[in-house]
């Protein structure tokens, strides 16, 4: 299999697309100086330069992909977006549904999202939750290159408008790709590791921390379940609620912020469909409700890191076990 | 053909009007009498949607705002699909979803329609890029008003349809008002026609209650936008003969002003004229506003007959 | 005590404000003209008309801030607040923090919010929780006219970023409210109703529908508590957990859609701290993740209901009780 | 006194300038070198830097962007906290929160530094009514780009700003890149100061590299700034001598307009003219270099002497 870093998968899934569909579309604040390769392929005017302007290049997007293109809009950072709610929530979101279902708006949006370049609160601010909690969109954030390109094929097809998140921590990270029709259907979570105490969940690169929280778990004699969302909304109902109902046990784990986070929707979900198999509370181990500093030291100490997440883990392990044990004997 | 322009038949251009203003009248009405949704009138700008949509071919897109009526109808809309919309009614063109201020009738090429001010300035371009890639005989045609050329989207929207060279006819209806706040308490020049300069755009201002200065500014900036594929402003000079939206609140109006632009009404003045050149009496014309009438009392009767949407539809549509 | 609507009760903590503190301005797309008696008062520099321009409103009011004003912007509908975020979330909630602590932002923005006129998902879309989500801002919604106007002197007094929400469909309903020094401080709830056996929470408009159905519910033997909110961040978690404590049952009520929304948060607080006062599952009464419609039927239908709620509870009631009473018995 | 114009001493300008530069030179080896923050340099663009700011009084205020280091350093401010705040110091100026992209020193008045494109432009409208309500010697200067100038915030902060009569210079540094764009990909227009007509708004290009003409174009318009208590458009033509951000990537710039640029580089040219008025030699020049550089390698033992914040303090300052 082909190694390759979560760039050059975004570049492959356009490339394969690109030559599949001819309105599939690509443009962006420097997307044809970046991409020169798509150029010399696919022509000035499937893939372009934009000016400085989200509000209008999202607004391009979905006036396009309303009238039978499939634009894919690079916008950069996701703190940009900020210009670009307009188009995102009240045009692609809502006018299919406004309009009686006149519409389709088959885009996606790119952004790069978390921390890991010391760039700051400005570039660096998750806010894949809006998204989630605005009706018509969907949200993926890969946590690896195959789920990054195979996520992205997907997305491209899929007939609604897709917020494509990527975590700049994992940006340039190398993994092996699948060549060629690699799909990852959205609204399916991927169980990283199976376990049997604790289930972990969490996205993007926070996934990773997870999977290293697991490895000091196993170290401790605790089986830890991974899994890693993948898609946002749609969101993988089952494959997290078999999981805890297996564990019992839950930590979610993002960047974000906490607050009506994508762990808080994750938790809410549990409290209400998993509640009889719950052994312990819920953790959330996320960002704080802080912006992000570009120090160094102080990114790190805003990520999620596997130690803490971890004792939380253990905690749980603690927890009064004793209520579960209980109604175990009863039932 | 599809390029050919349209005839600037001044009869047929009243008749199109008569039937906006019977449309408005009667919702006007409603309104007042209360138990009727908000909606934005535009009663007195009928010239500017006649005179501008009237020269447009059949393939043509065209974008609009919270204050459509106008433009539908001269597009061809039933008005009473239109006015079940209103009511949120299931043969409402939206099903009901979107009410008074956001119909879109893709049939017609009236897509997109939002009420969110900048809103159609914003999805124009790609419409537009989408029409020269796949459908490169049709341009759009964008109307929105003065206020929304005071939104960023605005300088957004022209620069890119300039530096892209999409086939964008832009038409800004300066009704010098912006809900409750005046046109020139908003910007510092009169006309917004003069801002395209900085994109380098072809733009025109024209007296936007004479509906043949329009369908003649209309005819020549759409053959530009065909002939160029690039974008042109057209704006269209007229006035809110009524409040921001029905129930009509004259509490702030300017009765003055009010007073000088009801000498200036399109409909009569494009009466007089077809009267002076003996095309028309005023029995013709009375026949017409009759006409129009019944038109609008049979759309009413649909609409009141026409069901409401069943709760059990509430998350229809939401996804494709 | 006065009677008056919310809107007035708005007028009134305005002009209380304005004549304590010579900062205080007020402007946005329309304030001059609606206010006329503002103006007379305080004059067209401290009111002002605005051009149809959300962006610079919110930026201005937030370099305002920054510079020694205490601006109140009047953004109108929240839909519009699309074009504002840049200067809300990545100016007003930011760069206090990314500056080191150089500047304060002592801004309220004002919008409307919620279903009540039949005008669509255009006007009508609830997103307080991007806000809640988002650092450095709090966020206040009323319920009645008295909490309106002592939240919003609060709010104009605070240092800080206050997205100020007024639920559309209260905005002309009529309460008591307390003449002169009435401050509602930020961050307390409040328990509109005492009760035992289950917890309604909510605010805006769903506080009136917690209201009837814990009328439904002590109808039928029930006796529920219903907590208003009031101010969604800070959140005051305290008043929050004590009541479910106590009644060991919650019901989270909000006309936002569900995903990712302030009953997400509540609900997630809850299945942390809480966990092991719990007798049954949690349940969010929302509105659905879909667009809001205009036709009256449809606006009716998105709202939550007292009746849904009184059975969201009478569910919980019947609940797998055994597993709290397990741990009662032996703890 | 606050309102009297500045003194246009070249010589000053020229040790201004020569620290610029060797503070950028400085950050653009660190940066190559590795292990060291990413950075948006001002090489090249001292002129337009000192130029305005040196025009501009105590009492004023400056807003400014992600290339800001002229801006800063031509302002008075500490080398030695600027690099501790590029480092992510507890001794930066805003304690190594901000980094390189914003940074703000509101002691000197440089305040709200914001990386979003266009932020600047939105929160000086702000910052400007307060001046006038609560500073009304103070005028506002606010930097920022010909990207800047794409965005929608551009439209409506010159809109607001003629419409409310604040006292803004608004310096549109055309440095004719748009980070990985060109600008003349963006627009029509080669400048951006013809698009103040639509605000009714005086405006004036001048060339940026040349500091003698960017002072006196500036001591002008803030004049007239502080005098009508309106807005000016100053443009200063200049060009981004290095890649978007440090480490410099040179692979889609352009070699031949490079050595064009190159040849109008400011400080050389504010040397040669020195020279040539006979106040000013080489070795004056070397030695004004020398003290640059010497002043920026303490700065950098100073910043590499400072501390890092600890991760205890991450969430300090959230509120007030
Ligand atoms: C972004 C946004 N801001 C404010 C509003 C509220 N609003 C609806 S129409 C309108 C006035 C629009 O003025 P203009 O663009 O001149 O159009 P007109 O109503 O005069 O036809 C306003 C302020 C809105 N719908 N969207
Ligand atoms: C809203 C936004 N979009 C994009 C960026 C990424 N970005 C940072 S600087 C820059 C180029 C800005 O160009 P210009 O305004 O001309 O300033 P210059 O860098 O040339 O000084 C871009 C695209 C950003 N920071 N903010
Ligand atoms: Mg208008
Ligand atoms: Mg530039």
């Amino acid at each position: 299999m082909q190694t390759m870093s979560l760039y050059e998968a975004v570049g492959a899934a356009l490339t394969e697309e690109m030559r599949r569909d001819p309105t599939v579309i690509t443009f962006g604040e420097g997307v044809a100086t970046k991409r020169p390769d798509l150029v010399t392929e696919f022509g000035a005017l499937r893939v372009r330069n934009t000016p400085l302007s989200e509000a209008i290049i999202a607004g391009t997007a979905a006036g396009a992909a309303a009238s039978g293109l499939r634009p894919v809009a690079d916008l950069l950072f996701a703190p940009f977006l900020t210009y670009a709610m307009d188009a995102l929530v009240n045009s692609a979101g809502k006018l299919r549904y406004m309009s009686g279902g006149q519409f389709r708006f088959p885009l996606v949006t790119l952004a790069m999202t978390g921390g890991g370049w010391c760039v700051g609160a400005q570039h660096n601010h998750n806010v894949e939750a809006w998204f989630v909690h605005s009706p018509g969109l969907k949200v993926v954030m890969p946590s690896d290159a195959a789920d990054c390109k195979g996520l992205l094929k997907a997305a491209i097809r899929d007939d609604n408008p897709v917020m494509f998140f990527l975590d700049i921590g994992l940006l340039y990270e190398r993994g092996p790709v699948p060549a060629g029709e690699h799909l990852v259907p959205l609204g399916s979570a991927r169980v990283v590791q199976a376990g049997e105490q604790v289930s972990l969940v969490s996205y993007g690169k926070g996934v990773r921390a997870c999977v290293s929280a697991a490895e000091l778990l196993a170290e401790q004699g605790v089986s830890a379940e991974v899994i890693d969302l993948r898609s946002l909304k749609p969101l993988d109902e089952r494959t997290l609620l078999q999981s805890v109902s297996k564990t019992g046990r839950l930590v979610v784990v993002h960047e974000a912020s906490r607050l009506c986070g994508v762990g808080a929707e994750i938790a809410a979900i549990v409290a209400e469909h998993a509640y009889d198999r719950l052994k312990a509370p819920i953790r959330r181990i996320t960002g704080p409700d802080a912006p992000a500093a570009a120090s160094y030291v102080l990114e790190q100490a805003y990520m999620p890191q596997p130690a803490a997440i971890a004792l939380a883990a253990q905690q749980l392990m603690a927890a009064p076990a004793a209520r579960t044990l209980d109604k175990e004997t009863v039932l | 053909m599809t390029s050919e322009s349209q005839s600037t038949d001044l009869a047929a251009a009243l008749a199109s009007m008569a039937l906006i203003r019977a449309y408005e009248q009667k919702v006007a009405g409603l309104a007042a009498a209360g138990n009727f949704p908000s909606v934005c009138s535009s009663l007195g700008q009928e010239a500017s949607a006649v005179g501008v949509v009237s020269m447009l071919g059949a393939q043509d897109r065209i974008l609009t705002n919270h204050r459509s009526a106008g433009h539908l109808l001269a597009r061809g809309a039933d008005p009473g699909r239109m006015l079940a919309e209103v009511m949120g009614r299931s043969d409402g063109y939206c099903q009901g979803r979107s009410g008074s201020l956001h119909i879109s009738v893709a049939e017609l090429g009236v897509v997109l329609t939002s009420t969110i001010v900048g809103g159609e300035l914003s999805l124009a371009t790609g419409v537009a890029l989408a029409q020269t890639m796949l459908n490169p005989d049709a341009i759009v045609a964008c109307f929105f008003g003065d206020g929304a050329a005071c939104e960023g989207i605005f300088h957004e929207s022209l620069n890119l349809a300039s530096v892209w060279n999409l086939p964008i006819l832009y038409v800004c209806e300066n009704n010098e008002w912006q809900a409750y706040v005046r046109r020139r308490e908003t910007m510092l020049t009169p006309r917004i026609a003069s801002w395209a300069q900085a994109y380098a755009m072809p733009a025109l201002s024209v007296d936007g209650n004479d509906v043949e200065a329009v369908q003649h500014a209309a005819r020549d900036a759409i053959a530009q936008v065909r002939a160029t594929r690039r974008p042109f402003l057209l704006e269209t000079c007229t006035y809110r003969m009524r409040g921001h939206m029905e129930p009509d609140d004259p509490a702030y109006s300017d009765a003055a002003e009010l007073a000088v632009w009801r000498t200036r009404d399109p409909l009569e003045r494009a009466r007089d004229r077809l009267i002076e050149r003996g095309l028309l009496t005023s029995e013709d014309y009375a026949e017409l506003q009759a006409q129009a009438g019944a038109r609008i009392e049979a759309a009413l009767a649909y609409a009141n007959a026409s069901p409401w949407p069943a709760a059990g539809e509430l998350t229809d549509n939401i996804y494709a």
